[in-house]
């Protein structure tokens, strides 16, 4: 019997639970995934990506310690986010593991945070392993899948929406740097591509550590996929 | 603190596995790593604050402190967790109480070296909390089931 | 006792290492090992990414099984290039599996393989996993670390050459989509930089699945980099 | 065909662990996972092939093919061989002799599904390719040393 598993299950349960997921790395997943949240709010945004923990940087929340009370470990509150990520229990640390371990972290994370909003977005590292293997076990989520219209990256993700479908799991994707506004003239730097397209908008790099504050094109874009869920 | 987390666990599991059966269950026992250092007083408070109205109503929980078995994979050298002591020490300094493995046992290989050869590639055998026992009583008879 | 790990020790002994490597994904690390291969010729590239299998994409290779003689299993051979990659095992199969799995996989790859050059280089996926930690089991390798100029992916990226420096090892550091040459106008898109900068090349899309053939500006700047090897 | 690396990754372990002592291996026994399908003759024939002028000289080759032991994680149920030989045995048919298990069992969960709940989420049990056992003779005295 595995306490920790029970206990994640039941944190999920009854929640709206969508998964931010990309076999490839790079592609934006922790952008989107903080963006998701910040526009829809009221939302725990939980990074499953534990050897690089992005969303910790992306929101400037390095260095700070989770505290932990009765209910678990209590979330960063970023306007009407609750953050979880392992960078609060490591600080400055590097997370360098055995690929063995990983998954017993991942559960952990999900069992002892305080989650009390009815939505939570997953923020999942690249690959295809413990990160969708442990979030199946404890969750119904909805994939929300991440490519950009590059041919490699799109070939990638096509392993990862193939073994969706045979989960009987429908994806939604996402095609992001999918092009760039060069004044007024739209340019597709990657190829065409199909589907719900996200432009790159250089502004981004600006409000690394500072998300939150982000109001730009890509957040506008993505108000209106969330329509689409 | 997350102790009390740790008992809510334990007790969602043990309802979960009875299953609506008419049983009273007498004990629990809990196998955790020592060096997660949870607080054992803090954890039995919880357990009995919590198990209230369920088949736990009489239960105890007994706690097990399982030492692990650290193996290098560099070097192959096999070691206690007395041979690291020192270096568990300095994590617990720098953080306190809620220190990583008294969360994640399992991010030992991440603050530990192997003391041979300094190599990260540490095997940990029963790294994972674990209910290895649980005590109950059923129409009048008591019995223990082991749990794998 | 086990036999792969010395089989994987045996078949690099001797050789020159590179392992090319960054925790962040999506920093350019398939391209750059292909194309230092390719530049340095008769070289062994070995894709330790084994869930997104990029290297086979890049050089067109999908689809395709390896050989296996007395020898193990036969590169592919692409100009002076030999290729060992799980595609040429599992074909166009995904390759979704629990984390402690990973580490076998990647020892037998090595430990299988048919190495007969004189350098080897690792393309190595995202994270700080099994990858390092076999690897340095087996090898004395040369850390070729890619990064790009964002200030996430320098973040990360820091966690992978602190860890190597504890571990006694100086890495070799490739900024890569370091700047784009707009008309003439040097244009540095994610920031300024420190260290050996790689240049945005929108034509390297056109050269996916025939990498080989590319001689564009990222691989003259790559020749430059051997030098300093 | 790779039967021959695995013959030269035995040899080249005992080599090493021999360690320059003057002891004869008198047999050697390599555990494998029976679904692996290793050709034991091919496995032989290598290894008599390539131990010439060893510690190997006169030593025999026992292959053990050991049962996996499947347990799904998703589900909790634990399965045998025989219960995915229809998969085993679709895989084996699409890719032929060198099918991906034969290389590495590891990569049994991404190609095998739990018979119960159709997850990819399945630990193996002794999944690795071991020597199990070392058979010497050292001064004239023949002994059996036991691999962990
Ligand atoms: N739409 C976008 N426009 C501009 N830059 C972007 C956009 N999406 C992501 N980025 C940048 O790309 C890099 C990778 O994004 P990240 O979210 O970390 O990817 P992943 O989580 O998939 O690894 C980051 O430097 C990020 O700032
Ligand atoms: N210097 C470059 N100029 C233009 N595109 C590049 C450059 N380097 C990489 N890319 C593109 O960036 C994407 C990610 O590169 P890749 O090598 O797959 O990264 P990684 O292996 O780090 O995940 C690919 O689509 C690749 O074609
Ligand atoms: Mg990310
Ligand atoms: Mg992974
Ligand atoms: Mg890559
Ligand atoms: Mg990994
Ligand atoms: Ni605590
Ligand atoms: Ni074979
Ligand atoms: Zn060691
Ligand atoms: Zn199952």
């Amino acid at each position: 019997m595995e306490p920790l598993r029970q206990l994640a299950k039941d944190k999920l349960s009854g929640k709206k639970v969508y998964a931010v997921m990309s076999a490839k790395g790079g592609v934006g997943k922790s952008v989107i995934s903080s963006l998701l949240a910040l526009t829809m709010g009221r939302t725990t945004l939980i990074d499953l990506d534990i050897h690089t923990m992005a969303i910790s940087k992306l929101f400037g929340l390095e260095g700070m310690l989770h505290e932990v009370t009765k209910n678990g470990i209590e979330p960063f509150e970023v306007k009407t986010v609750k953050i979880v990520s392992l960078s609060g229990i490591v600080k400055d640390n590097y997370v360098l593991l055995p690929g063995g371990n990983q998954s017993s972290i991942m559960e952990s994370l999900v069992a002892y945070s305080h989650i009390d909003t009815k939505t939570v977005i997953f923020d999942l590292p690249p690959g295809l392993g413990d990160e969708i293997l442990v979030l199946e076990r404890i969750s119904n989520f909805t994939p929300i899948v991440v490519t950009t219209p590059s041919k490699v990256s799109k070939k990638v993700v096509d392993y990862l929406i193939r073994y969706l479908r045979e989960r009987g799991k429908e994806p939604k994707v996402l095609v992001n740097l999918a092009y760039i506004d060069c004044g007024g003239k739209v340019v597709k730097p990657f190829g065409e591509y199909d589907g719900f397209g996200l432009p790159i908008d250089p502004s981004i790099e600006d409000y690394i550590g500072r998300i939150q504050d982000y109001e730009g094109i890509v957040k506008e874009k993505l108000k209106e996929f969330i329509l689409s869920l | 603190m997350h102790e009390w987390s740790v008992a809510d666990a334990v007790i969602r599991t043990v309802i979960d596995w009875a299953d609506g059966k008419k049983i009273k269950v007498r004990k629990v026992v809990l196998g955790v790593p020592s060096f997660s250092f949870l607080d054992v007083e803090i954890l039995k408070e919880a357990f009995d604050t919590m198990k209230k109205d369920s088949v736990l109503d009489e239960a105890e929980l007994e706690v097990k402190f399982k030492e692990p078995k650290f193996k290098c994979k560099n070097c192959g050298k096999e070691f206690s967790l007395n041979e690291v002591k020192d270096q568990i020490d300095s994590v617990r300094s720098e953080f306190g109480e809620e220190y990583p493995m008294h969360f994640m046992p399992a991010l030992a290989p991440s603050f530990i070296k192997c003391p041979y050869c300094g190599s990260h590639d540490i095997a940990l055998e029963s790294q994972d909390m674990t209910i290895d026992e649980i005590q109950v009583e059923e129409n009048g008879t008591v019995k223990t089931v082991s749990q794998g």
